[in-house]
């Protein structure tokens, strides 16, 4: 159960918001359905009032509007997810906040849905869901009602949580949580473990479905770069256009690369996919390696920490020992 | 003319194109020693001169396939004797990810290679070179990694 | 749109005679940007370069693309040649058709084939060259030397030899280092003292040498030829410029019971001390730990004795910042602390001591007056066991000791023992060794004087426990060779402790942005052929600061660090390398990954206002190479994901031109 | 007429229209994702009466990436090639309502003066059986722009019911195409499907967004829309992700670019989406200078500019999908409230 309510946030906010302590708050915006809920800056408490959701599907990771926010006059308030909070460590690390002009508050978590899980488990006419104790209840226009074990129909990225721990706050709200097992890379295993032609055919499948729409980088706290090189011209592989599916893979190729090191597992990647490609894992690809040759590491889990692709050391394994590890 | 047959034999043989990423100080030295003590290796290799084996982007990989390369291959000094210390090291984390990840995605991990070579080793460039293409050679035409607009 | 000229060379037939070299001129003709091609029999001697001098100026030619052979054999004649002809040398590019090419493939048809691509991608990356000048930068003719000791007291006499100013930064109150507290040296047996303090004297009456003892360095700024630096000077509380070093406040301080550091704390001194008779510079220094006055403000004896009125008990810390040129690491080293072995009963016995507090024993100005006395009783040892590689070459000791072999135990072990026996021939002496190394001029000789002329016993094996008894020191040994257990009833046993590099190497390595290894030891920037240098431009190693030194290597390695220096100060401008990084700020978000990854500490960041699109402004961290430090090797331009690292002369685009040429 | 035939006979229909053209229709997804996309007909395949396709059916007629023409250069000499071959005729089966909506809004892009010709020569072969909406989802809002789900228009309209589909002939296209079925499908009376119109009727009619109206909109409003205050809060969060434009069946913006194969060069032109920063840079640099112009842009275009020059014709046809796919739940429904109340807090913030 969401141990922390929105009445609890609320409260907290509105006191921050009155002293004068924040001057704007991240929060979650109501929507039209249950699921369509929208990351939005509040700046009063009566805003707040009308408009702030607290539920099963507030699962927008803010770490990334602060580079925005924090641009502004006056500290902002966020709210931080144990998953947020290693986004928001990374991006301290890299430098692309001012942690003074922050006021973070972590809440616990034990798994959110959203609208993409909910829509495939009720795919025709859904009106609302919400969570009763340990069971989903989902209303639909034409089948009447589902109930279904609410843990076991999260999203792949809380299904494999890797940490109920909210690594970076200022105020804690609730009971932290600790890092869990969270048996992440089993399906990168499979993946690993299957034929390099049944591995081809897998990633043939999902990458041919790209859109080049860029969610993935746009949502992802990772990428922000002031200007991506699928952007620039200059950069040479700047490119709009889907083709011959060589340029869907390398712009996953290189996403993935380029944030290997320094994503934090978050799965917003996959969350936002509007074509459902599990992008996560291709991320987990790289922190699987990364863990089982260069020694575990977390990206985001302390901040200041040299990501592992700008770092060495004498011993590290050849390229070919590290490609025979991932070809089981 | 001499070098039209020559692409008549390429037409009816599959021959690879392989781009051989070479430092300047240790590997592309080895090359230049390899052609000093006259040690043939295949024709298909070509080489491209950087730095260090650190300037090898990973675009620049995907790129090499993209254009119709079958193999590419990335040439540095040996670890510990980097001409810039540490430049080799990087390479080798950032090529051991990047080359995991395509073979993850199904391309051949045969056709991806990261290989030491000192300014003293000329037949182990020969050697390296002409193991590379063999490989490759044996694999077949890059098909997974390819842009067929380049093909046309 | 550049105007290309193609030479192809046929140098002689070491070309020609695989590579259809007309052919090759033929097809680079039609490549785009190709105004002129041509094939040359030696386009390297002074007709062929004269025929591209002319080519350049009739055809109005921006760029060269030499079909040639290899860019590390005359890439820089051709840069000449292409100054000479009015353009920028960097807008050559080589294709190596020889080394490359003609040398290793055999038939005509595959040779020319393939030069004709390697000109293609030449062609194609000449397209993306623009000018390139070196950058310059002034040099600051003033050295310093990081370290007293013999390496930094080596390295400065040379440089002031040349006439450069030097300063010297020493921690202690003293120069002379470790080997002011050695007795003799090997393998000549000559006293350290006698060889080492003229040497700190000349460095003290040289004029161009400054010594700030008692200081430490704070704050590294800049680059090569311009580092600023900001030194601590302690206070000693007495008035460097005015105490003669007379010594009367050492003795009549009421203080008596300070530990003698450097006697390794086996005696006391006062707490108004000078370090030894012959510290440079002979000043009385107070420890303010012990310093009655200091404490609690009663006594001033020393001032009251002190006729020069020297003592200043108001004295505070001062910051000198200067100027620098270059700079010279001599941090040096220590023992390890043996405390952790516990198997050698360090902490539990007098008896047990390290191999340089044997040497505090054994000289004259020490402890015991030169006198070998146990330090428990004042008795004269009859059996001394003397244990190797204490906390050497030990993989499996993590935390207690070093992997690496510390270099100089087995010598000055050989020394000690040898020493005992010529002048206590009633001595025992047991070696327990690992292996004896002794390369080195005349060092296998000495230890087999050693072995045979005086009769010292060498066992290989190790010592397993050392347990006082009795007043003795029973050591259980094993002797590999004979394949069994000993049974030693020792007066003392000496340990030779591993050698560390000093603590203060880590924070100043940080500071000087050197690179060190994981032991602490500074790295060279070239472990072979720039063993003095560190990556860093501008910072040079000298002694064990680099690795386990004696110390004939530690005087040549100094001396040399002191000739990479003078060459470095007698240039009055730097050329640097213009094939270096650069950072486009627009694009760069100030993340740090190039830093990171910089083994010269050449990218800085800065915090810069930029106009948005929007017309509003917006500070942003962003990312400044300086590039007099940059060496060109482009670890930066793969870690930064946004591409706004690039390099210059190997620029993304460039590389990806070739790649295209060639996998066409 | 109308003709039905059983569901049960389906495939049969189905098997038989591949043989008249190339057949696609929405086709569930295997593996993960097992929303349904347009899939080329297979037979054995089953028809899916998921609501929506994943991507719209605008694909078939103004592809993500096309190739316009190439270049080859031999030397110094530049071949220039069609890349075109001739189209033959397809059948687009299962579209809904909305969908079909759409291709009047692009034709009038793309088929008003200059022709596009390869937008042309697809939509002339292209044969639509449309297929009326049953159960229509809670992201569903085609009656707000005048469409009838129970009256979906196309070559051929569709109605499904648990035991019959049913096949009603609108153009002559359809009736040929019909026609060639032959025995396959039965007469009926177009009565029989009345029940079913009405219930998909009363079903728009109880569905949470029935109530949602362009009165606020429309071609006229600019001056009142522009500069309005709330854009600022309605873009805050928006990620500049093209998901909205790319997903949507009526957005019609392209970019053309060269792509060098070393070879030579393809020209082609590929989707391109108003909410990216390069969008439609010009020498002079961009026109949007700010997340907020753009994201402003994409909706004026939908609800006031296109209005403005199409005779009062809305370009969003109220499929939902953006509704859906939004990464951050912001979207045209959202947007047209927002602006529609008369909000007292309208000009304060």
């Amino acid at each position: 159960m969401q141990t922390v309510t929105r009445e609890t946030l609320l409260d907290k906010a509105s006191a921050l918001l009155a002293s004068g302590e924040v001057s704007r708050v991240l929060g979650w915006k109501k929507g039209e359905f249950a699921y369509d809920v929208t990351p939005a800056v509040f700046e009063s408490a009566e805003e707040m009032e009308k408009d702030f959701v607290y539920d099963i599907f507030s699962g927008a990771n803010f770490s990334k509007y602060l580079i925005k926010e924090t641009a502004k006059e006056g500290k902002v308030l966020v709210f931080l997810k144990p998953c947020d909070s290693y986004s928001f460590n990374q991006l301290l690390t890299e430098h692309r906040f001012d942690r003074e002009k922050v006021y973070a508050i972590g809440i616990p978590c034990d798994g959110m849905m959203d609208a993409s899980t909910v829509k495939a488990l009720a795919p025709e006419g859904l009106v609302s869901a919400e969570r009763d104790g340990d069971n989903l209840v989902i209303h639909t226009l034409y089948d009447g009602d589902k109930i279904l074990p609410y843990a076991d129909n999260l999203p792949d990225r809380c299904r494999h949580c890797k940490s109920k721990k909210v690594v970076a706050y200022d105020e804690m709200l609730g009971e932290n949580g600790d890092v869990v097992d969270s048996h992440r890379f089993d399906e990168v295993a499979e993946l690993e473990a299957m034929s390099e032609d049944a591995r081809f055919a897998f990633w043939q499948n999902e990458l041919s479905r790209c859109i080049r729409c860029n969610a993935c980088r746009d949502v992802c706290p990772a990428c922000t770069c002031e200007k991506c090189v699928f952007d620039n011209p200059k950069s040479g592989v700047e490119n709009k256009a889907i083709s011959d599916s060589y340029e869907e893979k390398m712009f996953h190729i290189i996403r993935a690369f380029h944030v290997a090191g320094r994503c934090t597992d978050c799965g917003e990647c996959s969350r936002v996919c509007p074509q459902n490609i599990p992008l996560h894992l291709l991320n987990r690809k790289f922190i699987y390696d990364i863990d089982r040759n260069y020694g575990d590491y977390m990206a985001g889990a302390e901040e200041g920490s040299r990501a592992p692709l700008v770092n060495y050391k004498t011993e590290d394994p050849e390229a070919a020992d590290v490609l025979e590890r991932g070809d089981k | 003319m001499q070098v039209n047959e020559s692409n008549i034999v390429a037409n009816e043989e599959f021959r690879p194109k392989i781009v051989a990423f070479c430092c300047n100080w240790c590997s592309y030295a080895g090359a230049d020693l390899a052609g000093n003590n006259r040690l043939a290796y295949p024709a298909d290799i070509k080489i491209i001169r950087v730095p260090c084996s650190c300037r090898v982007n990973p675009m620049f990989i995907l790129r090499a396939f993209q254009r119709g390369a079958d193999g590419v291959i990335l040439c540095g000094c040996h670890p510990g004797d980097c001409h810039y210390t540490s430049g080799n090291y990087y390479t080798r984390r950032r090529m051991a990810m990047l080359f995991s990840m395509l073979n993850y995605l199904g391309i051949e991990k045969e056709r991806t290679r990261v290989e030491w070579v000192s300014a003293a080793e000329g037949a182990k460039f020969a050697a390296t070179m002409q193991d590379f293409a063999e490989k490759v050679k044996a694999l077949g035409p890059n098909k997974r990694l390819e842009d067929l607009r380049c093909k046309q | 749109m550049q105007r290309i000229g193609v030479f192809v060379c046929w140098c002689g037939s070491n070309i020609a005679a695989t590579v259809d070299v007309h052919a090759v001129a033929e097809a680079a003709k039609l490549e785009p940007g190709v105004v002129f091609s041509t094939d040359y029999q030696y386009m390297c001697s002074q007709a062929g370069q004269n025929m591209i001098i002319d080519a350049v100026k009739e055809h109005k030619l921006t760029g060269l693309v030499i079909c040639s052979c290899s860019p590390r054999m005359h890439e820089a004649t051709f840069r000449k040649t292409a100054a000479n002809a009015g353009i920028n040398p960097y807008m050559v590019e080589i294709a190596n058709i020889r080394e490359q090419c003609s040398w290793v493939h055999k038939d005509m048809p595959t040779g020319t084939e393939k030069a004709i691509i390697l000109a293609k991608a030449a062609i194609a990356k000449v397209h993306l060259n623009t000018p390139l000048t070196p950058g310059e930068s002034k040099v600051t003719k003033r050295a310093l030397v990081i370290g007293g000791g013999i390496a930094g007291i080596q390295t400065a006499l040379d440089i002031a030899d040349a006439g450069y100013p030097v300063d010297i930064v020493e921690k202690e109150p003293t120069i002379g280092g470790k080997m002011a507290q050695l007795d003799k040296t090997f393998p000549t047996l000559d006293c350290a003292a006698c060889i080492l303090t003229p040497k700190m004297v000349d460095a003290a009456q040289n004029e161009n040498i400054r010594i700030i003892s008692y200081a430490k360095v704070e704050e590294v700024g800049g680059f090569v030829g311009n580092f600023h630096v900001k030194i601590r000077k302690k206070a000693r509380f007495v008035n460097e410029d005015v105490c003669t070093g007379c010594g009367l406040c050492t003795e009549k301080c009421p203080q008596k019971k300070v530990p003698n550091a450097f006697n390794l704390n086996m005696d006391n001194h006062r707490a108004i001390y000078i370090p030894f008779a012959q510290a440079v510079p002979k000043v009385a220094v107070i420890d303010p730990d012990y310093c009655n006055m200091l404490k609690n403000g009663k006594c001033g004896v020393c001032a009251k004795v002190c006729t020069a009125g020297a003592i200043d008990y108001k004295q505070e810390d001062q910051i000198i910042e200067e100027d620098y040129g270059a700079i010279v690491a001599a941090t040096g080293y220590n023992p390890i602390s043996v405390e952790k072995f516990d198997e050698f009963a360090y902490s539990q016995s007098k008896d047990v001591i390290t191999s340089l507090e044997f040497e505090r024993l054994t000289n004259a100005a020490g402890p015991t007056a030169g006198k070998l006395l146990r330090p428990s009783d004042g008795e004269h040892p009859h059996t001394i066991v003397f244990v190797q590689c204490v906390g050497s070459r030990c993989a499996s000791c993590a935390g207690k000791g070093k992997e690496y072999c510390s270099k100089i135990c087995c010598m000055y072990t050989a020394k000690h023992a040898m020493l005992v026996r010529d002048k206590y021939p009633d001595t025992e002496v047991y070696v327990f060794y690992i292996d004896v190394r002794t390369p080195g001029k005349n060092f296998d000789e000495f230890y087999r004087r050693a072995v045979e002329e005086y009769g010292v016993h060498y066992i290989k094996g190790m010592v397993g426990k050392v347990t006082p008894e009795n007043g003795k020191l029973k050591v259980q040994a094993s002797d590999l060779l004979a394949d069994r257990q000993l049974h030693i009833d020792a007066d003392l046993v000496v340990l030779a402790a591993a050698i560390e590099p000093d603590k203060s190497a880590r924070p100043l390595a940080t500071m000087l942005t050197a690179s060190m290894d994981t032991n602490d030891f500074f790295t060279e920037a070239h472990p072979k052929l720039r063993p003095v240098e560190s990556p860093t431009a501008g910072i040079f190693l000298s002694g064990a600061c680099q690795g386990p030194k004696d110390i004939p290597e530690t005087v040549s390695q100094a001396s040399a660090a002191a000739a990479k220096v003078i060459g470095l100060l007698s240039k009055n401008t730097l050329k640097g390398n213009p094939c270096v990084a650069q950072s486009d700020e627009l694009m760069c978000n100030g993340c740090s990954s190039c830093a990171n990854v910089c083994p010269y500490g050449a990218i800085t960041y800065v915090n810069k206002e930029f106009r948005m699109p929007d017309r509003t402004t917006k500070v942003r961290r962003v990312a400044s190479v300086n590039p007099a430090v940059c060496q060109g090797c482009g670890a930066c331009t793969v870690a930064c994901p946004s591409g706004a690292m690039d390099l210059n002369g190997f620029k993304n685009n460039q590389i990806m031109a070739e790649v295209d040429a060639i996998c066409k | 007429m109308m003709k039905k035939c059983p569901v049960s006979a389906l495939n049969t229909v189905l098997t038989a229209l591949s043989g008249v053209a190339p057949l696609y229709l929405p086709v569930n997804g295997k593996g993960k994702d097992t929303r349904a996309k347009y899939t080329k007909y297979e037979d054995g395949m089953i028809y899916s009466t998921a609501l929506n396709t994943v991507r719209s059916a605008k694909d078939f007629f103004f592809p993500q990436t096309e190739n316009l023409v190439n270049f080859k250069v031999d030397g110094k000499n530049i071949e220039i090639i069609d890349p075109r071959e001739e189209h033959e005729d397809f059948i687009l089966f299962g579209v809904r309502a909305c969908d079909y909506k759409s291709f009047d809004v692009l034709d009038r892009v793309f088929l008003s003066e200059p022709v596009d010709s390869y937008y042309a020569s697809r939509r002339a072969h292209g044969i639509v059986f449309t297929m009326a909406c049953t159960r229509p989802a809670e992201t569903c809002f085609c009656t707000t722009f005048g469409i009838d789900p129970s009256e979906p228009q196309g070559d051929v309209s569709c109605y499904m019911t648990e035991t019959d589909v049913y096949f009603d002939a609108k153009t002559e296209k359809g009736e040929v195409v019909l026609a060639k079925l032959g025995d396959l499908l039965a007469d009926c009376e177009e009565s029989t499907v009345n029940e079913q119109k009405e219930l998909i009727s009363s079903r728009m009619k109880a569905l949470p967004l029935s109530s949602l109206s362009t009165e606020a909109f429309g071609g006229d409003k600019l001056d009142k829309l522009f500069d309005d205050p709330r854009w600022e809060s309605l873009s805050e969060s928006c990620l500049a992700c093209g998901t909205c434009t790319y997903v949507c069946p009526t957005c019609q913006c392209y970019d053309i670019k060269d792509f060098d194969t070393g070879h030579g060069v393809c020209r082609f032109r590929c989707w391109d989406s108003c909410m990216y920063s390069e969008f439609t840079k010009m020498s002079a640099g961009q026109p949007r200078l700010t997340q907020m112009q753009r994201f402003r842009q994409r909706f004026m275009h939908k609800l006031v500019y296109y209005p403005a020059n199409n005779d009062g014709l809305f370009s969003c046809v109220g499929c939902g999908r953006c509704l859906a796919s939004c990464p951050i739940s912001m979207n045209i429904v959202k947007v047209m409230k927002t602006l529609s109340e008369e909000a007292e807090d309208n000009g304060s913030k």
